[in-house]
């Protein structure tokens, strides 16, 4: 499975980057599991998501809660809650 | 009709208010919403820190998509002839007008209110990010509570 | 700041919002109403008679006065930085804009509120008077019962 | 006493006149009183003032219910409801 992930704003600082390709392993099923995933990857990626409560993110540009299945998503993003308008 | 535009350059609301009143000559009432950098940090002037700059963050392609979405939900719930949203993204500098909505109905009830709809529901839905710039150096802006409580009111019972 | 104009020349709405932001740079929120002269009579589209024509008679003197009296109450009633109310009298065609008002706040909820409290009230107390054409001739409008309801929601209990 | 009376949309048409001084006599009390008054002078007047229910009307530029006393008033104006917006 590969899927292309997107990071914003305080999540993409920490991260270090604002795009990558990743192909996780089936048992990382949900929004959440992906999350864990990465997590796990680094310090950096540990600190972008210390705080699950304050990250949003969004399957194919739809918001989604993190609960959600990963399903068939080409494109999964990450970012605090917005600030626009 | 409807126009939904994510865009780096200037926004000029007089501009964008004629070009918006001459596409829809038949309504009787128009409801604008104007949002403008403002130069303090937080919510009251008196004890903001200044703010000297922003830069808007935005997810392309999902911020078009989802100013989209808050405009067909806008059509929906209310009688509108034409509907635009407008939105900065880039540099900015205090004054600087960031976000432009527009209703138009026949009835100015319709207009008003979802012109309030959508600016509420684009704070708290529509992927951009500020960051500021003050004498503490740049710092991703906090969403706040208000703007979500505000938004909530227009969420309709689960069935 | 406020502005109050009473006027026989065409209004243009989109000069009139860039004057009015120019004048309020420090305001995050600004809302706009525009009331635009219908090609219909009535409330429906699909069954009012085609308007023609308009003209605005007005109370001068207490036209401007009375708008005078709708803004202070406005200023009294939410936090606002700049007011704007501008009405149109004499000769109209369809698609000429009516009226224009604009409030400006720190505060979007302040701006948005305070504008339609303004043209609700406006519509129910400025001593304006329209007479439309139609093909039955001229003839004076009649008061929307829906617009005094929509006032009265803003009026605030005796004590 | 005199006052300046004016009259707007189809009360000015129907009176056929947009303003006049008048001076009524003492016994003119009231907004109402000074309705009557003229609704007396002629079938123009009657015709203006025949719908109490529709005519608005305000004393010194404000308005006023038709009960107000004229007291010191020295513009009195008669219109039906505002359409105005």
């Amino acid at each position: 499975m590969a899927i292309h992930v997107l990071y914003f704003a305080s999540v993409k600082e920490k991260v270090g980057l604002g795009e990558e390709h990743v192909s996780p392993p089936a048992s990382v099923a949900t929004v959440s599991d992906l999350m864990d995933w990465l997590a796990a990857r680094s310090p950096k990626y540990a600190s972008a998501f210390a705080n699950r409560a304050t990250i949003k993110s969004a399957v194919d540009q739809t918001h989604v809660p993190l609960s959600t299945a990963l399903g068939e998503a080409r494109e999964v993003a990450f970012f605090p809650p917005v600030t626009g308008g | 009709m409807t126009t939904v535009r994510v865009q780096a350059g200037p926004l000029d609301p007089g501009a964008e208010l004629n070009a918006f009143l001459k596409d829809t000559p038949h309504a009787g009432g128009i409801a604008v919403f104007v949002g403008q950098m403002r130069d303090f940090k937080g919510a009251d002037r008196g004890t903001g820190e200044r703010v000297s700059a922003m830069t808007l963050e935005h997810y392309p392609g999902m911020a078009e998509r989802e100013l989209g979405v808050l405009v067909e939900e806008a059509k929906q719930r209310w009688r509108l002839d034409n509907v635009c949203v407008i939105h900065r993204t880039g540099e900015l500098l205090p004054s600087d007008p960031i976000v432009f909505v527009a209703a138009a109905s026949a009835h100015r009830a319709d207009a008003l209110e979802a012109c309030t709809f959508l600016i509420d529901w684009l704070k708290t839905k529509a992927p951009f990010w500020k960051k500021e710039t003050t004498t503490q150096g740049p710092h991703w802006v906090d969403a706040a509570r208000a703007d979500d409580i505000r938004a909530a009111r227009w969420e309709k019972p689960a069935n």
